[in-house]
């Protein structure tokens, strides 16, 4: 019930990865037969990837996962467009872009932050109008992590193209649960992540349109074309294609299925359960993410006794040693007091079931009626 | 979640003295909605001993289990030992709680003897 | 016959592995229990680590491998030291610290590159005179990958101590195979990569000595102590540990073997084969790595047709579109032009046997003598 | 290594025609260690007629097998039809290079021309 943080890794991945350890375990820059069984190996993943998105194999770069795709798509393009030194992003990105971008603000580029509604969906009008004539690169997600919002990109994309800007965006969350096609969306980059997918940790990749220029962000032997040296990660990489694959193929039935579930799930809870809020937009939401808010609890006490339910979930308000924080989604949702540091968010996996969902509501309404009976403000 | 302590559980998912003292002697309260903690401590007191105390907690794991420890810990103490309880032995009851999750460990502690001071002052 | 290359993973690693795929495969970073057990296999995997090369856990940073473990180091330290523009390093580096150091000079850093003698030992004389008032850092690799030599990591160690100069190594190609011991060299940060321990490929790590400041390179959700952001690859660092912990715990068996079966390769090919010569250092020299230069043939057809006896290897001069370059660590030793086209590298792994070197000898008879009768210059 | 045509491999693994001709009517060479290729090629010719071509090739898997490829095209061709022969004719005949390997491609054939310009020569 944690699938937004990460997923198992689907067997028969594990299965096409196997081979690649102990037996065809060449290095796919080396010259002898023995290397180029796992180049040849590379070669198809890079097509099961480009093919899950409407892309062409040479417009892949893999890389060690959606946080290294994030950055490479910002810092390989911000720095090296002397003169325009502005980019543009949303307040609700993920920290790997965030805090990319604060690296970049440190260097001495400009950011702009561009605000969200209550629903959490980008302000088009403000991102138009951030737009300047040193614009080089607009970055914003195509689904939410927190709240599973997912953004008008299309829209976005006429801007860019309107203002020749290059236009990224972080599809770490959307890809395998909703249709990504990077001609349908109009972008010139897009990161995703393996282990969001049924794949393995530690592996990624960044598409990268054809003639957009790129610099690479590590440096070496000049493997991916130059763009990211380092001995590829053979296995890891035929096991992400061979995820994409089976995302790709079962993308209709897996998200109607979710669909189904998460819909269910809202309104068990709705019915159930009193003084609740539905974070995100009601509609435009992944079709695996729920998140709502209880009031009178906290974050992280409900997700202590959830998981001694055996339900793993996560929160966006978590108790620091300095503050209990909101997550920065969260508070840019302009979520009332009330509700900010009692969110939940569910996100589930194509391997759940009806069940389950019965299990999370049950589990859901013990752990609800025993925190509230402790807290002072449920009485009030 | 095995940064907390089995004791740390244990006082959050069967906490003691949950409630509030409807005829209290004593009432401290701490923290709001805007914080994101708030702990109500209620007491009964006879013959200068702490006879009830009992918590009220919105909060998280560690506001919850030190709400708990310190009901427990006040309960049944002279008013002079009470008053005298330091964070320390709060934490050592709970046998330590994780970095980086102090913020919130003297609330509780704080919210008793708020409460304590209400029942000296409303005594005076 | 080309594990400097890389090495295939040991069954005992990918049996510790596969529990992290499809059952423990909670985000070490989530704070239900799932995560948990990740995080505690990251904790085992780190204690493995630092155990080999005499470290503390705290001072284990885990990357996606040797290229980015270069990279951070050097990155991570020289741009942020302001005022201080300076660095030193060898000829004979690996791309991934020399490509960094040519990003760094694009930026304005200076970097002096320090030559080597005909054994590959790098000018220690020259290397203590470039020293500068404003020189950051000193990176020297611990043992050469193509030709095997082995730097006198102590000595420079002595020179950075004395001028409180940062000192990092690359110790890709030692680790597993000679004592490694951050203490005993005398460095900073040191970098390890796991595919060439018969770990699996796409994870490594850097050690950061405590007290030494260093900035990330990826930006995002603070993993790795902020130092390295991205969802730790828990299967591949488990994996890692465990390959590592074999290593150490077979280090002095294994460097027998090697040593035997490279001594036995090289006087074999010295007693059959005429006209040929050992490059790198005779003795201060990777117990796994023999490179060999023949005089009258060219390195990438002598690879071919080894590689259709079964042997894989690999050359120091590659045929490319432009020209047929010779390595620049060839270069570097200042090889004879006779000598310079026709190396190759053999290096040997703790799985091969004296049959296999048997192999090796009765290939390489047969392939120089073919190539040789095919060649204008031996007859000359 | 997948990265040739079987045709290549084949060629490399089993050249046709190695060797100097002793007393050959024209000789070809180019390249040097300094460059490390060498390409040697000497013919033989009757009648207008390459009767026999041979190569000797120090240099890569490209460089040996198109020597071969070389000699077996212009063996047994007339004079004219052998200056004919184009750089395409060598690549077809081993069914297409790998990019970025075209650098030595041309050798053998110019080596060629070589022998067959110093033959002309000789007997003009
Ligand atoms: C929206 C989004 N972007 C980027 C990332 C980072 O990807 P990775 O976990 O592969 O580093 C995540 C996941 O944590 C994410 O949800
Ligand atoms: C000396 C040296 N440094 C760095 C590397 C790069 O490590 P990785 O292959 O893990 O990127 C290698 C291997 O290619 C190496 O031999």
């Amino acid at each position: 019930m944690d699938h937004s943080a990460t997923t198992p890794v689907d067997p028969l991945v594990v299965d096409a990865m196997l081979p690649f350890f102990s037996e065809t375990f060449g290095n796919a820059s080396s010259l002898h037969s023995f290397g180029t069984e796992s180049a040849e190996a590379l070669s198809r993943a890079r097509k099961q990837v480009a093919d899950t998105i409407g892309a062409l194999p040479e417009e892949i770069f893999f890389t060690s996962g959606g946080t290294e795709s994030d950055n490479l798509a910002i810092r390989g393009v911000v720095p090296f467009n002397a003169g325009k030194k502005h980019m543009i992003t949303s307040v609700i990105e993920h920290p790997a872009v965030l805090n990319t971008c604060a690296f970049l603000e440190e260097l001495g580029h400009e950011v702009t932050y561009v605000p969200v509604d209550t629903d959490g969906v980008v302000d088009v009008d403000e991102l138009e109008k951030s737009v300047r004539e040193n614009t080089v690169l607009i970055s914003v997600m195509h689904a939410n992590n927190e709240v599973g919002t997912i953004q008008p990109l299309e829209i976005i994309s006429d801007i860019a193209k309107e203002h020749n800007i290059y236009f990224h965006t972080d599809a770490v969350q959307s890809v395998g649960k909703i249709p990504v096609n990077v001609n349908d969306l109009g972008v010139d980059m897009l990161s995703i992540s393996s282990h969001k997918i049924h794949g393995p940790k530690g592996v990624g990749a960044l598409y990268v349109r054809k003639g957009t220029t790129i610099s690479p962000i590590v440096f070496g032997g000049n493997h991916e074309k130059g763009i990211r040296s380092g001995t590829e990660n053979v296995s890891g990489i035929v096991g992400f294609g061979k995820a994409l694959e089976l995302a790709s193929e079962r993308l209709e039935e897996d998200s109607l299925h979710m669909t189904r579930m998460r819909d269910s799930l809202i309104s068990s809870v709705f019915d159930t359960i009193s003084d609740v809020r539905l974070n995100g937009h009601p509609s435009l939401r992944l079709p695996n993410n729920v998140n709502i808010s209880f009031k009178y609890v906290e974050g992280e006490s409900m997700l202590m006794m959830l998981d001694m339910q055996g339900v793993a979930v996560s929160t966006g308000s978590a108790c620091s040693s300095k503050s209990l924080n909101a997550s920065h989604v969260l508070s840019a949702l302009k979520i009332e007091d009330d509700f900010i540091h009692g969110s939940l968010r569910i996100s589930l996996g194509r391997e759940n079931t009806m069940d389950d969902i019965d299990h999370v509501v049950n589990a859901l309404l013990e752990t609800i009626a025993k925190l509230r009976a402790m807290s002072p403000l449920a009485d009030k | 979640m095995v940064l907390y302590s089995k004791k740390v559980i244990e006082e959050f998912s069967s906490p003691a003295n949950v409630g509030f003292i409807e005829d209290a002697d004593g009432v401290g309260e701490i923290g709001s909605t805007v914080d994101g903690d708030i702990i109500n401590i209620s007491i009964k007191v006879k013959d200068n001993i702490l006879e009830d105390v009992k918590f009220k907690t919105f909060g998280c794991v560690v506001a919850i289990s030190t709400s708990s420890a310190v009901s427990r810990l006040a309960k049944g103490k002279r008013v002079d030992e009470a008053m005298a309880l330091t964070n320390e032995d709060v934490i050592n009851y709970l046998d330590g709680l994780p970095e980086g999750k102090d913020r919130c460990s003297g609330f509780a502690l704080d919210a008793l003897k708020m409460a304590i001071e209400d029942y000296i002052n409303k005594n005076k």
